[in-house]
């Protein structure tokens, strides 16, 4: 009986982080701009992650697997959104702008970030 | 067609693709992209063919340092690749031509797994049997690399630290101090700076595990030795060359060029001054296991300091070169 | 040709064709980085021959585990593990001559190095008709 | 399972593989580039599993550590068109 829950618990974590990844190329495909691309691919792409390394790891038990899963998992947390971040920071400072439907909504939160970078 | 197979032509397919879009697009920076995916795949599909230990380090070599060397060079020389104005009947002939005789060739070849492939039958059997009591190490490939075949990883070894000085003695050892203010660079990359900071420490930590734990599972001084060196480049791309210079002098990293070498040698002489054959480590240890495992420590140790040395220099050499000025944009 | 066949030398057609993709790189490109890029996808399609051939169907990687398996074949895998770290050094050594063409010419592309190689040695075209 | 999220995988490489040939701008190669490198991570780390020995996530963790490497020489390429410490020239600062 816990086998089964256990299983079915690893199985949904995988289910759930692949739909995940696979959202978020997806998005990486369809939609209209980089700044919207990086929204997607880098947002789902972390929990994605993070939850297929976590079915995987219900699957292992408990032993030097886990561990080295864990691992990744914590790395990949730290890395995959810093790298999002510096892709934006350049992208942003080398000129590149949001498309945004308004042309007055566009400016403030433009020179924000600008300011910040 | 079982799920390894498919996933096997998947992967196949990806590198051709790849390798058509490098082929075809003549924006350069793209093309080192595709060749940093091109070798994320390779790896891929080295794992799936049950070589872990070349995937380590087409990993280590493909994630940073190939990728990093690459936009080196970019930066000093074009962006783009110019239209090319000549025939392309040749080529494209004498291509089709090879690849047709090649196919043929492979008609006669074994099939893909067959177990019973001359590959397979003459001295790999030998390998995987004697390894445990001669050698004594789980990894065989470690063991084959380090003792059996001990004398090929030293010529190996040597090719490496040649390739190493050629790199210094084009790009000059020694950078000449550029007049005029460093400025200094990526200061104001909080985010980086901070997490680079955390991830060196485990980075390090990670090469001295895969150096010394070759012997049990995938990894060894070849691997070792790359990933310490992107521990040093990340460190000089986040924080200045100039400060990773005073953490790491070239100077002493040209001495340890010579001194992985020289240790490797040197294994191989003592086994000698024993009365034994040329990198023979029987004799190094009380029994002839202890002796094998003393000695493929103490020479992937060696691989490791060239590797890393060579790999940090040759960093050096190119991240040092100043820069033409340009305006042009892009 | 039925269908053991296709699936047994798949891996080595599949290796051909990226060898001739980089082969066709190296030899109808003019940029010598694109050079270096095609020489390095021909040298991963030589890496993946010598893997494939290593190959054993039903195999594991060859690490001992205590029990008795059936491996894949060590000695491959230790030719190219040591191949790729030199490739590496190799085609440092081709950026390394690429940065000083660039220093010398002012150009990476082959052509316009041998002009100015042409121009160097025999003179441009039209002085050398205008010579005595 | 490990099928359903090996093709899962696949598929998402596929489309980032498009995303990085058709760019149009650098940074949406560098992001596909990213997004590979993060499917590889976990296509490795199941093939592990899949062929049923799941001891050699070494491969995984490496590139987890090192993937952003490439990333971060990008981003300072782009801002200071040299991968080395900017040297401000006398000329240039006039």
């Amino acid at each position: 009986m816990t086998a089964l829950i256990v299983d079915a618990f690893s199985w949904a974590c995988l289910g759930a982080g692949s739909v995940l990844v696979l959202i978020g190329t997806v998005g990486l495909i369809r939609l209209p701009d980089f700044y919207a691309r990086m929204h997607a691919v880098g947002i789902t792409d972390t929990l994605g992650a993070d939850l297929i390394l976590l079915g995987l790891m219900v699957q292992a038990g408990f032993s030097l697997v886990t561990i080295k899963l864990l691992l990744i998992g914590a790395f990949l947390f730290f890395t995959s959104p810093t790298s999002t971040h510096a892709i934006a920071n350049a992208a942003f400072t080398s000129g590149l702008r949001p498309l945004v439907a308004d042309e007055e909504t566009e400016r403030e939160p433009a020179e924000e970030k600008g300011d910040q970078a | 067609m079982t799920m390894e197979f498919v996933i096997n032509m998947s992967l196949f397919v990806f590198l051709g693709l790849t390798a058509f879009a490098i082929l075809k697009l003549r924006a350069l920076f793209a093309v080192v992209m595709l060749s940093s995916v091109f070798s994320l795949v390779s790896a891929g599909l080295f794992v799936l063919l049950d070589a872990v230990d070349v995937a380590f380090t087409e990993a280590a070599v493909g994630a940073g340092i190939s990728t990093v060397l690459l936009l080196v060079t970019l930066s000093l020389t074009a962006r783009r690749e110019k239209a090319p104005h000549r025939a392309h009947a040749i080529p494209l002939a004498v291509v089709f031509l090879t690849g047709l005789a090649l196919v043929y060739g492979t008609l006669d070849m074994p099939h893909f797994g067959d177990p019973n492939a001359p590959a397979q039958t003459h001295v790999a059997p030998k390998y995987i049997n004697d390894t445990e009591r001669e050698v004594g190490m789980p990894n065989i490939v470690t063991a084959v690399l380090a003792s059996y075949r001990g004398f090929d990883t030293l010529g190996e070894v040597t090719v490496i630290f040649t390739a190493g000085i050629a790199v210094l003695l084009l790009l000059g050892a020694s950078i000449r101090e550029p007049d005029g203010v460093r400025i200094q660079t990526m200061d104001h990359h909080l985010v980086l700076r901070v997490v680079t900071k955390v991830l060196i420490g485990p980075i390090l930590l990670f090469a001295l595990y895969v150096q010394f734990h070759g012997d049990y599972g995938p990894g060894g001084g070849f691997q070792a030795g790359v990933i310490f060196a992107a521990a040093f480049i990340i460190y000089a791309l986040v924080f200045g060359l100039e400060n990773a210079r005073r953490a790491v002098p070239g100077q002493a990293v040209r001495i340890l060029l010579a001194c992985g070498v020289l240790l490797y040698g040197g294994v191989g002489l003592i086994s000698f001054l024993f009365g034994e054959n040329y990198l023979n480590y029987s004799v190094l240890g009380a029994t002839q296991v202890a002796g094998q495992h003393l000695g493929v420590l103490l020479v992937e140790f060696g691989v490791g300091l060239t590797v890393s040395a060579v790999m940090v220099s040759t960093f050096y050499a190119f991240a040092g070169q100043n820069p033409p000025i340009s305006d042009e944009d892009w | 040709m039925d269908g053991a066949e296709i699936h047994g030398l798949f891996n080595y057609w599949m290796v051909i064709i990226l060898m001739m993709i980089g082969f066709y790189t190296v030899v109808s490109r003019g940029n010598l980085v694109k050079k270096i890029v095609g020489l390095n996808i021909f040298q991963v399609s030589v890496f993946l021959l010598y893997i494939s051939i290593g190959k054993v169907s039903g195999g594991t990687a060859p690490i001992l585990t205590g029990e008795p398996e059936v491996f894949s074949n060590p000695l491959p895998h230790v030719l190219i593990l040591t191949a790729i770290v030199v490739g590496v050094a190799t085609t440092a050594l081709g950026l390394a001559l690429v940065v000083r063409i660039q220093n010398a010419y002012g150009t990476v592309e082959e052509d316009e190095i041998q002009e100015l190689d042409d121009e160097m040695e025999f003179g441009t075209g039209e002085s050398k008709e205008d010579g005595p | 399972m490990f099928t359903a999220t090996m093709a899962a995988l696949l598929v998402s490489m596929v489309l980032a593989l498009a995303r990085l040939y058709m760019g149009p701008t650098l940074y949406d190669r560098v992001l596909a580039a990213n997004a590979f490198g993060t499917k590889t991570v976990l296509l490795i780390g199941v093939v592990g599993f899949l062929t049923g020995r799941p001891d050699f996530l070494d491969i995984s963790l490496l590139y987890a550590l090192l993937n952003f490497i490439g990333t971060i020489a990008v981003l300072k390429f782009f801002r200071y068109r040299t991968l080395g410490d900017r040297v401000e020239t006398d000329r240039e600062r006039q």
